[in-house]
């Protein structure tokens, strides 16, 4: 019998809103620009106040991959999204409502996306001849009647800026770069947000040089006075966007790259562990080592190897001396990683192993997201090498799934990869800060007598769930021998007779299969629990099934959403619920890989809807997957 | 201080330093004399078994861990520098002896003793070079010399081998050694590469009697030990041939030359006096061709600097000094808000 | 409708024979001993009279993963298993009829698999004290009633070849050396082979110490005397093994080994290029590589780098410059290399990639055999990077599966895996040797002139298959850069849009996919087009599916096998005819790994049949398997 | 002769070098000098844009060949050397520049740059040294100083770094030159490299001007190259500062120490003159602390060695001569038996 399962504080029939409308419910806003525009801070310190306001929100950062492009060109332009409401808000949202252009590059990259009637907001001061031409445009498009079907807001921002901040007397170059906070300050008017907590943050940054936080005040406040005035007429209302109902308590905004890093710190002391993290820079795996090099005070030791191959090894080596061993990276990396992985699973040693997905194959696309390593996770060794995996959904997912990374490496000594992908990482949304209190910890207890008195010690002695014991070098008495060759049970010896490689690679298999009842069974994300059609995701398309799947079932349509985080094993009653529904989708950003996953171990005809072109699923893609299946 | 973990010594017997397991090697093969001269220093050192970490890759040589009754790790092919990293780093009160092959430190795993040496990990790198893959029998290494037959190369290798001491200097190493197998000096060599407060890289010639048998008995013999080693000692003459020659150094043209020694009146045949910090002769000492000259063994150089291991740590001790590990405050940094409990959802504050 | 399939000269209902019978089918016979007693050879001569004695064989030689163990250790085993008949033998055979126990050890490790009543041959003067305790035997086996249930022939083979080779005046050592021929020339008299060409192999071996040969062929002759002799009185007979019925034609005995060599040398010349072989060594890869080392004459230009990542990276190299690239290794090394397929994917350039499977997962079994690496094959890489990947089931069949792994590289221009075994890598059988001018050449030919006159080459421009050209650097006015970054249809220029990287990752899958109209259909190899059962094998497994089916059926029993060599993309019918049979196994030696692409692809309910024992399948175990899943 | 494969001089204009791609480096970046340099060096050489292949790793200065209007192949993170072998041994008329940074040669790919010049592959190595990370955005390299601020090191790195001429002279290269993005020299430092006969290997200064900028102004700013940048000639002596200065052998300790000369009598002062083929000097010089020596600049040291290509081929060749590709003697190899068409099967022949 079906069951009806809790869609959150889902307010069942809201849509996306519009700009002409005065109260929407939600409204995406793209800031984009050149590299140099700073359009990243511009959107950050939007989804600051954004935030601060109370709205629900997420964010979608889209960089690219030069450091620093030439200025004006396109492949230069950077963007930066924000889906902003009243409701709850689980996607960057599919089509911006405003676009905030601040070149031609940055209008003609992001156009296609515009809602139909959409705002651009657009900088005339740079519409000039050598910009339009980077751009390869023929003609201006501010001009030339092309931008018709959507509402345009052109204006020279370059020179209300230069003349809001000419009492600062600063040079042109350094004048010029504070039209990002104009432009901010306009958009703060727009939505009618403070403009305090701006100015605090400012003030801050710019302690040692108070003339650039002033004139950025100045380009901010003369923004904002921008919109106060006539001079926008009547094209933009200044738009409310109510505080979307959220639990008590403090919040803050977090990347999928900052829960993680806050994960591992906290599943370390769940555990009592020092930490050790191995890494080597690789996009957008980065931002997990450098956030954790300033962690040190938490018993954190970062260590930038000289590759990945080595980034693990030392992780390996610090889990063997005694710490939580920790490495991280993207495909390629991970790629470099699975001899050593192998190792880890033959060893039992523990490990975490973090994939931040980008595009593939190869170097690929290295800025954009994608969740084509899921392969890799699972089956990417050599041997009968069985490791967990675990899939976060979302930037406060992550912070979870770090935990429970933990807990399944040191509680069940092994490797576990978890993933998670250039979306999530860089994406913010608002987190409740969560109180350490409130967790339970799993301490590590080493072993520090012998578990064989009067024999020697059997380091590879397993307990009920097949768990061996962890001992630390350095400890009295219980000095023994590991390595990547098979071994005989218990005590570790050197061992490749046959009957002693099956017991082992089935004593491994075992132990691992054994963590799917371990962990949490496998719930309904929306829906019920049996009917026609199921989305099942993993990862970050997260946001955007749940938001597809709620507008269709506002639409009477039979569909839920299941979401699995646990990728292998799988919770041990999911084959059972999929087989409760007629037809299951399986909507991923590769060609089909959890899908092969779910067919294997269950046999049910799950499809695979698939999206690999660098961006996330949009809703509308797969309110369309739905409606087609269901028709 | 933190740099500064010299443990207690411990009383302990060449025969506490076996293992129970039996050992793997050739009937014959120059690793048992190592394995010997090892489990013969380690009393002498005051070693603690529980404290001491044997770490391995994979050939012949890596088989090396499970001999002894240490703690010991035999990890995959080529990384064991990286894992000792890992280990240490953990817990740098472990003694660390990193044992690796030709194959394994110089070919696969280049790169990893590279950066351990330069960064200076304080342990004890023993490279067995046999000049051979011994494992997987007998195909040439990169230190085989030029025209080596094997399975890879049926006629004759045609790259120049690399010569260890001189990688070691070139990627940084503060402690050069040599020795070889069979060779009563070898604890002594290990004795100081111990002392050394550093990476200390020692190549220990090894005679791989399956596959590249007796390939440095022109020095290694008895009968020509007199002439064909040189045994470095600091602040001594580098003479050899019991005392009728020496090293000269040709300032002219900066190379070493050979020098006979009349009634071993050294200083009259300007002999140069080894400095094991002098970094330019080292370079020298190590590049002498083999042919033409004895072939330097003992401590090549020796001139310690800070650890990688010590430097990071003492970093890890003055970030942490009065910050406290505050899960609650780590987990509300940057821009906060509170959400109150009041019945309207609003308003909020900003903290 | 069921068709019925040629089982190939099968004589139906013939049974492993007896040696107590004297005119068996077949007859497995188990040569053991130290390492150092030269067991291997002792075998590979045995193997070469019984080919020539017209027998059909099959072989296992299995040694220890230490290269000299000490003498008389039970880890220092050394054995050679052959199974030769006069009718068709495809596997090594379950048990030993006849094991030869060179010294307690080798009877020890050994005497478990001996078929009840079997001939124990044992060298009484190898039965010491100090040899009995290393093999841990605290009685001497042969004195204390222990063998009563097989046949026992111990007599002092050592001491008897001493009194044989005593003439020649060679030391102790030296002259025991000689007691493997000792003991093959009791064998060969046992089995009525002849002795000369062993006699003319030693001539040849020894031909710069002609004292050995003497002195061996003295030993070998003595062997065979004593046969001849009343001494073994009524235990043995002498058997015969009819010759068995064989196409005519030239044969010569080969390896797994050997043939893959072989064969990419026919590929290299049937596509017209020079071959590149870049490898580094490890067990079993590394034979390969040896035996490519002396072939330059074919234009093989081999190459051990200094890792596997380097070997891989410059078969690339040598691929992009107009060269066959090939390289080889086993899992560890194959995980290694897993980034760099990555970029041979993207960049679209021909590479064949071997993997002579072993035991894993790590170092794990060196030297013993393995199929579990099947995962890391199909789905081992980062991104959406899909492979042909093929797998060989025997000695001869490497041959083939090394001239389609060319084809499909240079044709489709895509690395392609090639994957064997230890088992197949090591093993020996009969070679019908081929006439190569009844192969079809498939010529490369390179782009020597621009594919877009008046604009630029177009190096991404892809023909109907979706396959790009392939273009030499150093041909003039084609210059052009390629790249593991995404890119521009047609002219390859760097490009990551959203709607590029959705086109390339689907033509890259299409092409691949497509792979799938361009392999023969998929056969049956024997049984019958539907039915109850089928076996669907893949790898080494297949002479022991073959013969486990051939005896099914000579029961009734409804059991077909289909062996599977084009591992990815699968034969396009292959679904279709999987859905003929009610039942399906899959007996794979790993945890279930093909199985998994099966099901994914086909939704049928393909059931493992799994054994990771280092150790192939016997012929009963599948058999059990078959009755059971009838019962 | 094989390994004598002077290519016919080609005339190219330094437009012919520039590729339809637009260059994707930061504005102010000091690859845009090393790109001009090389794309003004090469017609010079008579270089011919068919026979010419960019080869890379990954990194900022990883993107050079996209800009060359030559063959170029961007490949994976550190391994460009070892796809370089591979083109060079099927090609070896192809002529190799191999573009790497600190990063990508020096830190992943460390030991294929070792072992790429210890087997002296014809080719010229750029490693565009901006002691960081560029394209990742700012990490510190294995090349930077103890100290570097950086995202993974935020309170200053602690190991010491490499020296990419130090670490190249160990690893066995016969040619090691340095430059700077910026200097008038770069071509002459370039064409050096491509006149050598073997692996070449060139540590090019280069300014990172968004995470390490201005790294080396303070011996590459015009006002201080006098004083800061020691160009070394073969057979000149070492002079600097106008000649004012000079470098001398200290033949006591063996370094080098500077010394003025007076009314430009370098002889007087005992100022060493520059030998290309003098390793010892060669040592010193790369390993010259930075802070109290001008850099020492131009070709440090350059002494050619047979090319592994070259005995390679001269060694298929040799094993080629006289052998023919026969497949059917190939296939039908060692001992092989003919089964006759006779009706009963047998008897067999051996053959
Ligand atoms: C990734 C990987 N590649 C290759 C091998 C095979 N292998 C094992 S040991 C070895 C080389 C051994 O040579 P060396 O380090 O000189 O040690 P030795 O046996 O001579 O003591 C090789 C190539 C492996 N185990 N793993
Ligand atoms: C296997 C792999 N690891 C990491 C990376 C990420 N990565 C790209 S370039 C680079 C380092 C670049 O530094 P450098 O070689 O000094 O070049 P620069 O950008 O400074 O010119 C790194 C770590 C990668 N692309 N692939
Ligand atoms: S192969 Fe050589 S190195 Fe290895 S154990 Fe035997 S003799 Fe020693
Ligand atoms: S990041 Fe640095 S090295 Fe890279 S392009 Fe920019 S300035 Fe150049
Ligand atoms: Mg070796
Ligand atoms: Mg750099």
């Amino acid at each position: 019998m079906a069951t009806q399962v809790d869609a959150g504080q889902m307010d069942v029939g809201s849509e996306a809103g519009r700009v002409t409308d005065n109260t929407p419910e939600t409204v995406v806003v793209r800031f984009a620009g050149d590299s140099g525009d700073g359009m990243q801070l511009t959107g950050g310190q939007f989804t600051l106040s954004t935030a601060l306001a109370g709205n629900d929100l997420a964010t979608f950062p889209d960089f690219p991959s030069e450091i620093r492009a030439p200025q004006g060109t396109l492949f230069g332009v950077s963007a930066f999204q924000i889906n902003f409401g009243s409701t709850e808000v689980s996607t960057a949202g599919d089509q911006p409502d405003v676009l905030v252009a601040m070149n031609p590059a940055a209008l003609k990259v992001n156009l296609a996306d515009l809602k139909p009637s959409g705002l651009i907001i657009a900088d005339t001061g740079e519409f000039t001849k050598r910009n339009l031409e980077k751009a390869k445009y023929e003609v201006n498009p501010l001009e030339d009647g092309s931008l018709a079907k959507w509402t345009l807001l052109a204006f020279d921002i370059s020179a209300l800026t230069l003349q809001a901040v000419k009492p600062f007397g600063l040079g042109n170059k350094e004048a010029l770069r504070c039209k990002n906070m104009w432009t901010l300050g306009l958009a703060l008017w727009m939505f009618d947000r403070p403009r305090q907590p701006l100015i605090d943050w400012l003030n801050a940054k710019f302690a040692k040089k108070p003339i650039l936080a002033e004139a950025n005040i100045a380009a901010l406040n003369a923004g904002h006075a921008y919109g106060e005035t006539a001079e926008i007429g009547g094209q933009v209302k200044k738009l409310t966007i109510e505080p979307a109902p959220q639990a008590p308590g403090l919040y803050r905004t977090i990347t999928g790259a900052d829960a993680i890093s806050l994960g591992l710190v906290a599943g370390a002391q769940l555990a009592e562990l020092p930490m050790f993290f191995g890494g080597y820079p690789i996009t957008p795996a980065s931002a997990i080592l450098h956030n954790l090099a300033k962690m040190k005070e938490f018993g954190v030791t970062t260590f930038q190897a000289e590759d990945e191959i080595a980034a693990i090894a030392a992780a390996i080596g610090a889990s063997y001396a005694g710490s939580l061993g920790v490495t991280s990276s993207s495909g390629p990396g991970i790629a470099l990683k699975g001899e050593a992985m192998g190792l880890a699973v033959m060893a039992e040693l523990p490990l975490v192993i973090i994939n931040s997905q980008r595009g593939g194959p190869s170097t690929g696309l290295p800025t954009k997201t994608e969740q084509s390593d899921l392969y890799q996770a699972v089956y990417g060794r050599n041997g009968d090498t069985p490791m967990p995996v675990i899939a976060a959904r979302s930037p406060a997912d992550a912070f979870e799934c770090a935990i429970e990374a933990v807990r399944l490496a040191v509680q069940f000594m092994t490797p576990v990869m978890l993933l998670t992908d250039g979306y999530i990482g860089n994406a913010a949304e608002p987190w409740s800060v969560p109180d350490p209190e409130g967790f339970e910890p799993f301490p590590v207890s080493f072993m520090s007598e012998t578990n064989n008195p009067g024999g020697k010690v059997l380091p590879y002695k397993r307990d009920e769930k097949g768990v061996r014991p962890w001992i630390k070098p350095g400890t009295p008495d219980l000095m023994h021998r590991i390595g990547g060759i098979e071994k005989a049970p218990d005590t570790g010896d050197l061992d490749y007779s046959p009957p002693v490689h099956q017991l082992q690679t089935d004593a491994r298999k075992a132990k691992v299969d054994g963590i799917a009842h371990h962990v949490p069974a496998q719930e309904v994300s929306q829906g019920t629990t049996t009917g026609k059609l199921a989305l099942v995701g993993w990862g970050s398309t997260y946001g955007a099934i749940h938001q597809a799947v709620r507008r269709a079932r506002a639409k009477g349509l039979d569909v839920s959403h299941i979401h699995v985080r646990h990728i292998w094993p799988m919770p041990a009653n999911l084959g059972d619920l999929l087989k409760g529904y007629d037809k299951v989708i399986v909507p991923e950003m590769n060609t089909g890989q959890f899908k092969t996953v779910l067919r294997d171990q269950y046999l049910v005809d799950a499809k695979p809807l698939n999206k690999v072109s660098g961006q996330p699923f949009t809703i509308a893609e797969l309110e369309a997957a739905i409606e087609a299946a269901l028709a | 201080m933190m740099n500064d973990m010299t443990p207690v010594a411990v009383k302990t017997t060449l025969k506490d330093w076996e293992s129970d397991q039996e050992v793997r090697w050739c009937p014959g093969c120059g690793d048992y004399a190592i394995l010997k001269a090892v489990q013969r220093t380690l009393p002498e050192l005051g070693a603690d078994p529980a404290k001491t970490v044997f770490v391995s890759g994979i050939g012949c040589s890596s088989r090396f861990p499970y001999y002894m009754s240490s703690y010991g790790f035999h990890t995959i092919h080529g990384r064991a520098p990286a894992f000792a990293t890992g280990i240490k780093l953990a817990n740098p009160e472990l003694d660390i002896w990193l044992v690796t092959g030709d194959g394994d430190g110089m070919s696969i795993g280049g790169n990893h003793t590279m950066h351990f040496l330069r960064r200076n990990i304080n342990s004890q790198i023993l490279l067995f070079n046999n000049e051979i893959y011994g494992l997987t029998k007998g195909q040439y290494s990169p230190t085989s010399r030029e025209g080596t037959p094997s399975p890879t190369t049926p006629l004759g290798s045609v790259d120049r081998p690399m010569q260890p001491c001189a990688f070691a200097l070139g990627a940084g190493a503060r402690f050069v050694a040599r020795g070889f197998d069979t060779s009563k000096n070898l604890p002594e060599v290990l004795k100081a590469a111990h002392a050394h407060q550093g990476a200390a890289f020692v190549e220990i010639f090894q005679n791989c009697i399956v596959y590249n048998k007796d390939r440095f008995a022109d020095f290694t013999e008895k009968a020509v030990a007199d002439t064909r080693q040189l045994w470095l000692k600091d602040g001594e003459p580098m003479l050899f041939n019991k005392g009728t020659q020496g090293l000269r150094l040709n300032t002219d043209h900066l190379h070493l030359e050979i020098v006979d020694v009349v009634d071993g009146d050294w200083q009259a045949a300007d002999v140069l006096v080894h400095d094991v910090k002098n970094r330019s002769v080292a370079h020298m000492l190590v590049e002498l061709p083999m042919a033409d000259f004895p072939v330097a063994l003992g401590v090549v150089y020796d001139d310690p600097k800070p650890t990688y291991e010590g430097a990071v740590l003492a970093q890890d001790e003055v970030a942490r000094e009065g910050k406290q590990a505050n899960l609650a405050k780590l987990f509300a940094r940057g821009q906060t808000w509170t959400v109150d409990a009041a019945e309207d959802q609003g308003p909020l504050s900003n903290v």
